[in-house]
C-alpha cells in the first residue's frame, strides 16, 4: 500500500491512499467517506505544499476565507510512466497552444493542440471571441487584425463554453500569436505588440502578438 | 440537412402576380409543356429525357434471379430512384428526402402497381428462375416537374429495352447472347404517363402544367394524375396542400388525358425512329425470332 | 377471396350489407389522454386509430428525433410553409401496430408507404392549420394504427383533425376524409357501375377506389389519392360520392367535438365562454 | 433489420459438422459434471494495452473447461477517448459513456450477423449500467468515451446443441467477462474510476446426482443439468457496493435467504475476479 | 435511451427533491405514499382483432396498449434423441428470450416474440431493446409460460406481443408496459383444439369456446403459475424505498431496480427441482416467485452537479492558476448541494429493495390483488 510515505509507488483505481484529513486531493484521486482513494492507474506522487499562497489579488468584496490548510501535502496519481498516451482535458485557467482554423468578424475558431505541457490526443475546438482578444480597448479589436488561419496562438481557457467550444482568451501580454506565417508563406518574427514582419518581403502584418518570454 | 435556397419574397410575389395576369416566366401557356426531348442510348433500355432544363436518365437492366418465395410465378421488377447532389444541392446521398420518397412511390404506383409490365412473363422456371428487371432513374438536372419527366423516362426505357432471349429445353435454361439471338422486348401491357398539375393562388384557382423549379417552390399544392391512352387512370395523388375545387380537379384530369395521349404518340414515334435506325436494310427483321405483338 | 360483385347487382347490397351510399359506423372520442396537448380515438368500422398531438412546442432535439422518424415532414414545397421558420412545422409519425392487420406483420419505420402517408397528412393539415401563428415551433402528431379494415388514410386524417381541435390549434375548418369506390373492376367498362362510399378492406382489394379529404363543408379537395386503375369516366361519380361522404363525416366529427365541449361545460372543467356559446347555437 | 452492407453467409446452418465420438455421446445424458469446487472460478488471463491504437484496451481469456469441444470465453475490449462530443450533442457536465458489445460472427454455435441483435444491445445496456457506477463522470465534462467489447469466442459447448436455453445463461457469463475486461481497459485508458469493477456469476444448479440444488459460482451451463436461477453482479470491492445486478430464474419468494445467498456468492465470484484484475493492473505499471 | 432521458431539473431542484425523498417518511412530489402506485385506468379486450389486448392509462397521462396475436407454427424438430447433431436453424430473429426446457412438453423461447414501440425512439434503440428483453425475460424465466403454447409434438402457438406506448414517455415506462402486458395476457384466449394427437391441428371456430391462455379458476390444477408475471420498478433514496417512481423521482435515485414476480396459486413449485426449496407455503395463500431482477441505470448519474459557495468564484473563491490535469477540485459533499451519485449501492440496500417487494402482503401482493379487480371483458 502506498500510503503517507509519499514515495513513488503504483496505485490502481479504488486504492486507499490515506485519510483525507492528512492529505490534499490532487489529480487522479478522489475522496470517499473521509478517505483519499486513487481514481487512476498510475504512480503516486506526494508533493509538499509550496509557500502558503498569500492573498493573490485584493478582493473587492468581503468573502469567507477559503484558504485550505496549506501545510498538508498533496497526493496525486499521475499516468506518467504508465503510458505515454494520456489525455487531459483543458480546464479553466489552463494555458493552451492552439492553431487558428477559421476566423469570423466575431470570433476566431481554433483547434487546441497542447494543454499545459501535454500534447492532446483528441481534437478539442476552442473559440476566441472578439472581446477576449485583448484586455484594453476591446471595442477596437478586429479579429482579422489579431489572428489569421494557421497562426499558432497561446491562450488561456476562461470557460468550458458550450457543447462544442472551449472559450479562450488572449487578454494578457504573454498570450497571443506566437507563430505566424505571412501572405507570402514565410515565417515571420514579431516586431512589436501588434505586428509581425516577414523577413523576405519586409511587409508587416497585424497580429495580437504574444510577449516573448 | 441542407435545405433548398428559397426564392426571395419579391421573386415569389413576382411569379404569383404574373400568373395572376395569365403570364408565365417563360411565356408558356398554362397547359403547355416545355420542349420534351427523348434520346435513346446505343444499348437497349437507356432513355435520356430532357424537359426544359430538367434532365432524367433511366436505365433498364435485367438479370436472372430466384423469384420471391411468396410469388413463385412472378418476376422481380424494381424501380430505383436516385436524387443525388448532382440534381440539386438539397439532395444528399445518404438519406432520401421527402421529394425522393414521393417520387419513388409515384413511379411505383404508376408503372408497377398499374401492371404496365406483365411480371408473370418474366418468370422462367416457376419458383426457381425468373428475370429481375431493374430500372435505375438518375436525375441529372432538376428544374421542376421531376415526376412527369422521370415517369416518361422509365416508360420509354422499359419499352425500348430488350432482354436476352431464352429457351428452356428439358428443364435446362439457356440464355442467348445478342449475337446468337436477337433480344426480345418485354411484354408490355399499357403505357401510363404522369401529368402533374401545380396550383397557385390562395385557394388554388390557377392550375399549371409542367411547373419549373421556381414555380414549384411557390405553388400552394400539386396533383399528379397518371393515365394511359386508353383513358384509364392508374393513379391520382394530391397529397395535401391547399384544397382545390373538386370540379377543377376533374377538368385537370380531362386535360391530362389529352396530354397522356400526346405523350403516347410521341413515344411511339421515337421508338419507331430508333427501330429504323437500328436495323438498316431491315434484314434484322428476318433475323429476329420474335413476332411483334 | 374474390369478392363477387354479382350479388351486388341483385340486391344492391354490399358484402357487409350496406347500401352504396352508406358510411360504416364512425365512433370518435377526443381528449382521450390526459398527458397530451390533444388526443383522439377514432373508429371507422373496424379501422381503429389513435392520435396524440403535442405542441405547438419548441422543436427540441428529442422532438426532432420524432420528426425525423416521421420522415422529413413538410420539408417539401407543398408543405404550406411548414418546416420553414415562418410557420410551425407539422411533424407526423405513424406507428402501425403489428397486430393491426389480420395476419400479423411488422412494418418497418422506413417504409416508403408510411412515409408517404406521413407527409400526406402533414401537408394536408399544414394547409388548414394556422401554422403561421406559431413560428419556430413544432406540432408533433403521432398516430397509432390499432386495427385496419380499409380507409386507413381517411381514418388517420380524421383522427389527426380531431386531435388538433382538441389541442386547440387554430384551423380554418375540419379536414374530413373518406373513401369512395366503384363497382366492377377497371377492365369492365360498363356504365351500370355504381359508385360506392367508404370501402372496407375487402372492397379496397377488389374494386377501384380513392380517398378524398375535403376542407370542411366545401367541395374543396385537400387530399385525393387513387391507387388503382379506373376508367377516367368513372372518376366523376366516385369523386362526387366521396366529397358528399366527407360532408357527412364532417358532421359526425363536429358532433363529437360539440358534445365533448358541452360536457366539459357541464362538468365545469371550462367556464362557459363566448366560444362555447356560439358552439351551442345551430 | 437486415444487413445489406456486406455479403452475409447463409443464415443458420454454419456450424462445422462435429464428428461425435461415442464417448461424448453417452455422457451427453449426464454431461461431464463440474470439475471445480463450487466456490472456485475458472482461471482467467487478463492483459491490458493490447491495442496500441486505442487509448485503452484489454484482453480477457477464461480457461476452457477440460472437455473437448467446449470453448472458453475470449474477449477483447477497446476504449476510445475521452474525445470531444459530436457538435450536434448538447453540453454535458459529465463524460458520455457509450458501450457496444458485439459477438464475432463465429463466436457462437449460431452464427451472428454483423449487425448487433437485440441481445447484444441488451448486454451493452447492462455493461453501461455497470460501468457508469464505477467511473467518476464529472472529471471529464463535455467529453465522450466509446467502449467496444468484442466477444471473440463465447464459451459454449458444441456438443450440447439441443439445450439452446443455455444461451441465455451464457449471456450472463459473457456479461461478467465484459464488465471485467472493460474495467481493465478503462483503467488503462486513464479514465477516473472510483474503483475497479469486476463481474461475477453465481447460479443455483441442480445436478442429477445430488437431490437438493446447490449454489455454484462461475457456472458452465453445459456442466449442469438444470440451472434454476443465476445472477450476474458487478461489484466494487473497496467500497463494498454493487453497480449492476442482473438476476434471472425462478425462485420461491417465500425464502429470500436463498436469493440473498445467491447474491452473496455472486459478490464472492466478482471479488475473486477482481483480484486477478488488480494483479494485472499492478503489473502493467513500472 | 428511455431510462436516462434528460431531466431538466436544476441542481437546486435536485437537491431539494433528494432531501424531501430521504426524509422519513419521504415526501413525494405528488404526495403519494412510498409504496403507492399512481392511480390507473385499465380495460381489456379492446381490440377484437387480437387474441387478447389491454390498455392502461396512468393518471399522469402515460398510456400503453398491448395486443397479443397467436399463430400456429410448425415446431422445429429438435429432439433429445438427435441432440448431438441437430441444431436450430434460422434463430436469427431470436434475441430476447430465455427458458429452461423441462418436461416432455418442452417450451421454446422462440415461440414468444415481444416487441416494444416507443414513439420517438428507433425500434432498435438500446433502451427499447432493454425494455423488451426485460419484459420477455420475466415472461419466460420459468419455462412454464412457453409450455402453454404447446399444441402437439409437431405444432405450437407462436405468440406475438406488441407493446405500444401511446403517449410520449413521460416517466420510465417499464411498470406501465409490464402491467399492460400482464392484463393483455390474462385476457388472451386461444381457440379450442379439436384435433387430437399429432395430426395437423384444427380448431373450434366458436370464439366463446376458446380457452384462456391463463385459466381463470384459481383452483386450477395446472402446475404452472396461474398468472403472468408483473415487473415492478422500485428505487431507493437514502434509506427510503420508493415504488413506481415518477421521472423526477428517478432523477435523484441512488439505485433503481426492476423486479419481476409471478404468483402461483398452488404451493406446488414449477418444477420438481424447486419443490423442496419451496418451504411449505400454505396452499391457499398466494406464494410469489421471484423471476428476474435488473438494475436500471438511474438518470441521476447524468445530472449536473451544484457548486458549493466555497468553490463559487462569485463568492470569492480564488481560482488559482491550476496546472493541467488538475481536475475539478475534489471536495467533500456539502450539505444541500447536489452531487450526482457515484459508485453503486450497498448490497444490503439492494436486498432490502427486493425484500420489500416480496414480503407477504408487500407491494407485489397489493398490485396483483388490484389487477384481480380488473374485469376481463
Amino acid at each position: 500500500m502506498a500510503t503517507s510515505s509519499g514515495t513513488t509507488s503504483v496505485a490502481i483505481p479504488g486504492q486507499l491512499l490515506g485519510p483525507a484529513s492528512k492529505f490534499q486531493p490532487g489529480p487522479g484521486t478522489h475522496i470517499h467517506n473521509a478517505n483519499l482513494y486513487s481514481s487512476l492507474l498510475g504512480v503516486v506522487h506526494a508533493s509538499q505544499p509550496a509557500k502558503p499562497p498569500g492573498p493573490a489579488k485584493r478582493l473587492t468584496k468581503i468573502t469567507v476565507p477559503t484558504q485550505t490548510p496549506a501545510e498538508l501535502p498533496t497526493l496525486s496519481v499521475s499516468r506518467t510512466g504508465v503510458s505515454e498516451k494520456r489525455e487531459v482535458l483543458p480546464e479553466v485557467g489552463n494555458t493552451v497552444l492552439c492553431r487558428v482554423t477559421r476566423i469570423t468578424p466575431r470570433q476566431a475558431v481554433v483547434a487546441i493542440l497542447i494543454c499545459g505541457d501535454t500534447v492532446l490526443e483528441a481534437e478539442w475546438q476552442g473559440l476566441i471571441r472578439v472581446q477576449d482578444v485583448r484586455a484594453t480597448e476591446k471595442d477596437k479589436v478586429k479579429i482579422y487584425e489579431s489572428f489569421r488561419p494557421g497562426d499558432i496562438v497561446r491562450a488561456e481557457v476562461i470557460s468550458l463554453g458550450d457543447q462544442a467550444n472551449f472559450y479562450l482568451s488572449t487578454a494578457r501580454n504573454e498570450l497571443g500569436v506566437i507563430l505566424a506565417t505571412s501572405e507570402a508563406g514565410n515565417n515571420m518574427y514579431p516586431v512589436n505588440w501588434k505586428e509581425y514582419m516577414d523577413p523576405e518581403t519586409g511587409l508587416s502584418e497585424l497580429r495580437k502578438v504574444a510577449k516573448p518570454y | 440537412m441542407p435545405r433548398e435556397a428559397e426564392p426571395s419574397l419579391n421573386e415569389k410575389q413576382f411569379i404569383v402576380q404574373a400568373l395572376g395576369e395569365k403570364l408565365r416566366l417563360d411565356g408558356r401557356e398554362f397547359d403547355q409543356y416545355r420542349p420534351l426531348e427523348l434520346t435513346f442510348g446505343d444499348q437497349y433500355g437507356v432513355a435520356n429525357v430532357t424537359l426544359g432544363k430538367t434532365r432524367v436518365l433511366a436505365k433498364v437492366s435485367a438479370e436472372v434471379t430466384v423469384p420471391y418465395v411468396d410469388r413463385p410465378l412472378d418476376g422481380v421488377f424494381t424501380i430505383a430512384t436516385e436524387l443525388g447532389p448532382m440534381a440539386s444541392p438539397a439532395f444528399e446521398v445518404g438519406r432520401p428526402t421527402e421529394t425522393e420518397v414521393l417520387l419513388a412511390r409515384l413511379l411505383e404506383k404508376t408503372v408497377r402497381r398499374s401492371g404496365a409490365l406483365d411480371t408473370e412473363s418474366l418468370c422462367l422456371v416457376a419458383g426457381q428462375k425468373c428475370w429481375s428487371v431493374r430500372v435505375d432513374v438518375h436525375v441529372l438536372a432538376h428544374d421542376g416537374n421531376l415526376i412527369d419527366a422521370s415517369c416518361f423516362a422509365v416508360v420509354a426505357a422499359l419499352r425500348h429495352f430488350r432482354k436476352p432471349d431464352t429457351s428452356i429445353a428439358s428443364g435446362q435454361l439457356t440464355v442467348y447472347t445478342p449475337a446468337e439471338r436477337e433480344p426480345v422486348p418485354l411484354s408490355w401491357l399499357h403505357s401510363p404517363f404522369c401529368v402533374t398539375w401545380s396550383f397557385f393562388g390562395d385557394d388554388g384557382e390557377t392550375a399549371l402544367l409542367d411547373a419549373t423549379w421556381a414555380e414549384e417552390q411557390v405553388r400552394v399544392s400539386s396533383c399528379t394524375v397518371s393515365l394511359n391512352r386508353h383513358g384509364e387512370i392508374c393513379q391520382i395523388a394530391k397529397l395535401g396542400g391547399v384544397p382545390v375545387e373538386a370540379v377543377a380537379l376533374l377538368q385537370c384530369t380531362a386535360v391530362a388525358l389529352t396530354k397522356a395521349k400526346e405523350f403516347s404518340t410521341f413515344l411511339d414515334g421515337k421508338l419507331a425512329e430508333d427501330a429504323k435506325r437500328r436495323n438498316k436494310g431491315g434484314f434484322m427483321a428476318e433475323l429476329s425470332s420474335e413476332n411483334d405483338r | 377471396m374474390p369478392l363477387d360483385t354479382s350479388a351486388y347487382s341483385l340486391a344492391l347490397l354490399r358484402v357487409d350489407g350496406r347500401r352504396w351510399n352508406e358510411l360504416r359506423r364512425i365512433h370518435a372520442q377526443i381528449r382521450t389522454q390526459a398527458a397530451a396537448d390533444g388526443s383522439s380515438y377514432l373508429e371507422i368500422g373496424h379501422t381503429k386509430v389513435m392520435c396524440v398531438v403535442t405542441g405547438p412546442s419548441e422543436p427540441g432535439s428529442r422532438r426532432g428525433a420524432i420528426g425525423s422518424t416521421g420522415g422529413g415532414v413538410g420539408g417539401g414545397a407543398v408543405g404550406g410553409g411548414a418546416a420553414q421558420s415562418k410557420g410551425a412545422e407539422v411533424a407526423v409519425s405513424i406507428v402501425i401496430a403489428g397486430f393491426s392487420s389480420v395476419d400479423r406483420k411488422r412494418t418497418a419505420r422506413g417504409d416508403k408507404r408510411i412515409l408517404e402517408l406521413q407527409s400526406t397528412i402533414s401537408n394536408a393539415l399544414a394547409a388548414s392549420l394556422h401554422t403561421h401563428l406559431f413560428p419556430h415551433s413544432a406540432i408533433n402528431i403521432s398516430l397509432h394504427v390499432l386495427s385496419q379494415d380499409g380507409s386507413l388514410l381517411a381514418a388517420l386524417i380524421n383522427a389527426a383533425t380531431l386531435a388538433c381541435v382538441d389541442a386547440g390549434i387554430p384551423m380554418t375548418d375540419y379536414v374530413a376524409a373518406c373513401t369512395a369506390g366503384s363497382t366492377s373492376t377497371y377492365a369492365a367498362n360498363d356504365e351500370a357501375a355504381d359508385p360506392l362510399l367508404d370501402l372496407n378492406h375487402q372492397e379496397e382489394q377488389e374494386l377501384p377506389g380513392l380517398t378524398v379529404a375535403t376542407l370542411g363543408g366545401s367541395d374543396r379537395v385537400a387530399v385525393l389519392v387513387c391507387e388503382s386503375r379506373v376508367q377516367v369516366s368513372r372518376l366523376e361519380g366516385m369523386l362526387a360520392v366521396g366529397v358528399d361522404g366527407c360532408k357527412q363525416v364532417r358532421e359526425i366529427l363536429d358532433r363529437v367535438v360539440r358534445e365533448k365541449g358541452r360536457r366539459m361545460v357541464q362538468e365545469g372543467t371550462v367556464e362557459k365562454g363566448v366560444g362555447l356559446n356560439d358552439m351551442d347555437v345551430d | 433489420m437486415s444487413d445489406r452492407r456486406r455479403i452475409n453467409g447463409p443464415v443458420g446452418a454454419t456450424i462445422p459438422p462435429v464428428s461425435e465420438d461415442g464417448a461424448s455421446r453417452e455422457v451427453a445424458g449426464s454431461r461431464g459434471g463440474r470439475s471445480r469446487p463450487p466456490n472456485a472460478i475458472r482461471k482467467m488471463y487478463l492483459k491490458t494495452g493490447v491495442t496500441p491504437s486505442a487509448s485503452g484496451s484489454a484482453y480477457l481469456e477464461i480457461e476452457t473447461s477440460g472437455r473437448s469441444g467446449v470453448s472458453g470465453l475470449k474477449l477483447s475490449c477497446t476504449v476510445h477517448g475521452p474525445r470531444s462530443l459530436p457538435r450536434s450533442s448538447p453540453f454535458s457536465p459529465h463524460i458520455i459513456l457509450s458501450t457496444h458489445v458485439k459477438y464475432a460472427p463465429f463466436a457462437t454455435r449460431q452464427r451472428r450477423g454483423y449487425l448487433r441483435d437485440p441481445s447484444e444491445r441488451d448486454l451493452g445496456t447492462h455493461l453501461e449500467a455497470a460501468l457508469r457506477g464505477a467511473i467518476i463522470a464529472d472529471r471529464w465534462p463535455k467529453s465522450g468515451v466509446d467502449i467496444i467489447v468484442s466477444i471473440i469466442e463465447g464459451d459454449q459447448d458444441r456438443e450440447t446443441s439441443k439445450t439452446q436455453g443455455d444461451e441465455s445463461w451464457d449471456l450472463m457469463n459473457a456479461l461478467s467477462g465484459c464488465i471485467t475486461v472493460a474495467s481493465a481497459a478503462l483503467a488503462d485508458a486513464g479514465i477516473d474510476c472510483v474503483d475497479t469493477v469486476a463481474g461475477g456469476v453465481a447460479a443455483l444448479v441442480s445436478d442429477k446426482g445430488d437431490a437438493s440444488p446447490s449454489i455454484v459460482i462461475d457456472p458452465i451451463p453445459s456442466e449442469h443439468d438444470r440451472i434454476l436461477a443465476a445472477c450476474c453482479i458487478a461489484y466494487l470491492p473497496t467500497r463494498d457496493e454493487v453497480t449492476n445486478l442482473w438476476f434471472k430464474g425462478d425462485l420461491p419468494a417465500s425464502d429470500t435467504e436463498l436469493y440473498t445467498k445467491l447474491v452473496e456468492k455472486g459478490i464472492q465470484a466478482s471479488a475473486k475476479a477482481n483480484r486477478v484484475l488488480v494483479e494485472c493492473l499492478g503489473e502493467t505499471v513500472g | 435511451m428511455a431510462s436516462t432521458q434528460h431531466v431538466l431539473l436544476s441542481p437546486a431542484e435536485l437537491a431539494y427533491l433528494h432531501a424531501a425523498l430521504s426524509l422519513t417518511p419521504p415526501i413525494r412530489p405528488d404526495g403519494r405514499a412510498p409504496a403507492q402506485f399512481r392511480p390507473l385506468v385499465a380495460e381489456t379486450g379492446i381490440l377484437p382483432g387480437t387474441n387478447g389486448s389491454a390498455r392502461i392509462c396512468f393518471a399522469d397521462g402515460t398510456e400503453a396498449i398491448v395486443g397479443v396475436k397467436a399463430e400456429v407454427e410448425r415446431t422445429r424438430l429438435v429432439d433429445g434423441a438427435t441432440a448431438g447433431t441437430e441444431w436450430k436453424e434460422g434463430g436469427s430473429a431470436r434475441g430476447e428470450g430465455e427458458d429452461d426446457d423441462g418436461g416432455d412438453k418442452a417450451g421454446d423461447s422462440d415461440w414468444v416474440e415481444l416487441t416494444v414501440e416507443i414513439p420517438g425512439y428507433r425500434d432498435d434503440d438500446a433502451g427499447t431493446a432493454f425494455l423488451a428483453a426485460m419484459l420477455s425475460e420475466a415472461l419466460l424465466a420459468d419455462g412454464a409460460f412457453a409450455k402453454r403454447l404447446w399444441i402437439n409434438r409437431r405444432f405450437h402457438w407462436k405468440l406475438y406481443l406488441d407493446v405500444l406506448l401511446i403517449s410520449p414517455p413521460l416517466s420510465y415506462p417499464l411498470p406501465l408496459l409490464s402491467l399492460t402486458t400482464h392484463l393483455a395476457l390474462l385476457a388472451t384466449r386461444l381457440p379450442r383444439l379439436k384435433s387430437e394427437g399429432d395430426e395437423d391441428p384444427f380448431f373450434d371456430d366458436d370464439w366463446a369456446a376458446a380457452r384462456h391462455l391463463f385459466p381463470r379458476s384459481s383452483s386450477s390444477t395446472t402446475k404452472e403459475s396461474a398468472r403472468p408475471p408483473v415487473t415492478l420498478l422500485v428505487m431507493a433514496v437514502g434509506n427510503n424505498i420508493i415504488f413506481d417512481p415518477a421521472k423526477e423521482e428517478l432523477a435523484v435515485a441512488d439505485v433503481a431496480l426492476a423486479v419481476s414476480v409471478a404468483e402461483d396459486t398452488t404451493a406446488a413449485a414449477t418444477t420438481a427441482a424447486t419443490m423442496d426449496l419451496d418451504d411449505a407455503a400454505a396452499p391457499a395463500a398466494r406464494s410469489l416467485r421471484l423471476l428476474s431482477i435488473r438494475t436500471i441505470d438511474p438518470p441521476s448519474r447524468l445530472t449536473p452537479p451544484g457548486v458549493p459557495n466555497a468553490a463559487n468564484s462569485a463568492y470569492g473563491a480564488t481560482t488559482a492558476q491550476k496546472q493541467p490535469e488538475a481536475r475539478t477540485a475534489e471536495a467533500e459533499a456539502v450539505e444541500g448541494v447536489w452531487r450526482a451519485p457515484r459508485g453503486g449501492a450497498k448490497p444490503l440496500v439492494m436486498a432490502a429493495l427486493v425484500q420489500k417487494v416480496l414480503e407477504k402482503g408487500g407491494v407485489a401482493d397489493e398490485i396483483l390483488d388490484a389487477l384481480d379487480a380488473v374485469d376481463l371483458g
